[in-house]
């Protein structure tokens, strides 16, 4: 059953969420532009051919648009999404060795974004009841499909991140 | 071994008693000149002592400290040969107090590092070798159980601070965190904090601008200053506020603040001030409305308001 | 994989012709709209290029770049999907040379970090990523065989300087030292050194002292200054010869030396010089009649001759 009213959500909780997706949002940018500096690949729309034969997957929001909100399934998707990121950067370990520490940045802070949003759902008494499991990664079989792969991984995260913000802001205006 | 002292105990409490005995077997007794045990204690003492001949033909003394109050005592146990006195065995006493709990154990999130840097006060000097280690735990009930535990964090030595890498900290979980202090008489440990690292952070100061006056942009008014500041690059994505204290750079004249001021806008006009007069102007801002530590105050900017 | 680049060679010498093809298989033939391979190179250059269609179906082009003269090229190889460019592999060539021989070896033996520090010219940039090594054994033949081995010792990034730490070195036998450098073109090692660490030992300055007027002793003739020197506290046990160089603090006379003075002597007494003149005087020692390196001259010592 959809959650009630938005309300239910603590401000504070909000707040963290909004704060900790301008950090994502900050190492992502981070990441793309190495990725750029470093090896010329500074546009995801060059690399969709690629994105579909490496076949890196979209996380769906579609309960936390604005026209039809559900809350419990948006923070469900928001924590699914969280989590196929972790996996998809855990399959770009090995980047590249400059490239890591940023890697490892962004890791750390969506799994802390993704572990809130879980214990909120908890509280709420709303969690699935098993934590999910993570599906096949793409393999990438050469450093420059690493790299690629970081660009498109990089580029579906900020939008993703982009769609979070919004849903996350409109339900923390009082 | 020709000789061999026994302590009732290496380490002991300040004021204790301590017994020592020294042991020497019969294949050195052919040797000496005389056979009788003599001690050397580095402080000097003056034990009470009981020297026997035991029936296997060993010479055994023993001596008595009723109340051990030097931190160290070195024990050697001689024997006269020849004409110079023959050290056998040497034993090293200590004597010292248990750690009281550490006390003062304050944290901050330093994101310039990265890390959770908690501080504390090791308390009186207990005259022994004493081990300080900051432990914690992840926990997601306000710290009342642990949910992932976190590695010790060793300090340097005799270093009261230690630092909690990113990688062990969960941002934005409770945590709980503690120091304990250990030497050879005991354990003890410091009051328990439980906080987020996020919520403890302490942000580096942002930096103030004067606004340099522009063509078509009418100059300040008298007593008035025009500035603008910048908060610290790395907190773009923490939402915070501001406070500006300034006083004239001459005179007796305390701080005067201006607190709640947002942390990003892109000029802000002082006014109430004296004309002509030069102003040392500083800024500090915190994480707001979540929780968050002041930053130092920003290095001095020094303005001169507009005559009347 | 849709596309894949090919290099005759990933890493070549500076001028050398290098080939590369790119591969697109026939899953990908069925995305695109105009089934021709783009190739985005990096600086721009324009190679020789032919394109195939081949039996099964998938797609082959194969630049030739006759004398490559960039040390660095990043090769794209793209393909046109609706009106955007999709790169579907990339690969980096580089170019550059071997190493030349590492010259101008030259080792010292640093009592205070108590190291051999081996220092030398790397040689012209290669363009490539080159590592230098130190190698060394211990020999017991003027270094004609190899009697015991010592560990490589590596260099910090980008430093022309190692440090064999003490518990590898035999101070007083003769050692075979070289530098190897190696990269993907080939390896170099320079000429080798024959030496035993203490006969390049290096010591600090000694430091040198005004005689202070005592009672009951005439002061120094006019013209003389008397002074006193201790050598370096560590090198004690070091035979050692001094020299001292002194000249007028003011004017332009050049530095007069008095070489062979003893490392040991309670005082001495410099005569020959200008009355009433302020001097500057500096020593140095080196190891003697042994082998070793003369040390940096001391911090200067300021002196007044007396007056005539």
């Amino acid at each position: 059953t959809p959650l009630g009213p938005a309300r239910s959500l603590p401000q504070g909780f909000l707040l963290k969420c909004l704060e900790q997706v301008r950090k994502i949002q900050a190492d992502g940018a981070e990441l793309q532009e190495r990725l750029c500096a470093a090896h010329k690949l500074c546009h995801p729309e060059e690399l969709v051919l690629l994105g579909h034969s490496l076949g890196i997957p979209q996380a769906p929001l579609s309960s936390c648009s604005s026209q039809s909100l559900q809350l419990t399934s948006c923070l469900d998707q928001l924590h699914s999404g969280l989590f196929l990121y972790e996996g998809l950067l855990q399959a770009l370990a090995g980047i590249s060795p400059e490239l890591a520490p940023t890697l490892d940045t962004l890791q750390l802070d969506i799994t802390d974004f993704a572990t809130n949003i879980w214990l909120q759902m908890e509280d709420l008494g709303v969690a699935p009841a098993v934590q999910p499991t993570q599906g096949t990664m793409p393999t990438f079989t050469s450093a420059f499909q690493r790299r690629a792969g970081g660009v498109l991984v990089a580029s579906k995260l900020q939008s993703f991140l982009e769609l979070a913000y919004r849903v996350l802001r409109y339900l923390a205006e009082p | 071994q020709c000789g061999h002292i026994l302590l009732s105990a290496p380490i002991v409490h300040l004021g204790d008693q301590v017994m020592a005995s020294c042991i020497i077997n019969q294949n050195c007794s052919h040797l000496v000149t005389e056979w009788q045990i003599v001690w050397k204690l580095e402080p000097e003492l003056h034990p009470r002592e009981r020297q026997q001949h035991l029936p296997n033909g060993t010479l055994q003394s023993t001596i008595t400290l009723p109340h051990l109050n030097h931190s160290r005592v070195l024990l050697s146990c001689c024997l006269h040969w020849g004409n110079s006195l023959q050290i056998l065995d040497q034993a090293e006493l200590q004597a010292g107090y248990p750690p009281i709990a550490p006390h003062n154990l304050s944290c901050i999130m330093n994101l310039t590092i990265n890390s959770l840097v908690c501080q504390w006060e090791p308390g009186p000097d207990t005259h022994l070798s004493t081990s300080f280690t900051l432990k914690s735990f992840k926990s997601q009930d306000q710290c009342q159980t642990q949910k992932d535990s976190i590695p010790d964090c060793v300090p340097e030595d005799g270093q009261s601070h230690c630092s909690i890498p990113r990688k062990h900290l969960q941002l934005y979980q409770d945590m709980s965190i503690w120091v304990q202090a250990r030497n050879a008489l005991g354990t003890s440990i410091s009051p328990k904090l439980c906080l987020a690292p996020m919520d403890v952070v302490k942000l580096e100061p942002p930096t103030l601008w004067a606004l340099e006056p522009s063509p078509g942009v009418a100059p300040p008014q008298p007593g008035c200053l025009r500035l603008r500041w910048e908060t610290w690059k790395p907190s773009l994505y923490i939402e915070q506020k501001c406070e500006l204290r300034h006083q004239p750079r001459l005179g007796e004249a305390g701080w005067d603040l201006v607190s709640t001021l947002p942390a990003r806008i892109p000029e802000y006009e002082l006014c109430g001030l004296l004309p002509s007069t030069a102003y040392t102007l500083q800024m500090r801002c915190t994480r707001w409305p979540l929780p968050g530590h002041w930053s130092e105050w920003s290095p001095s900017l020094e303005l001169i308001t507009t005559q009347r």
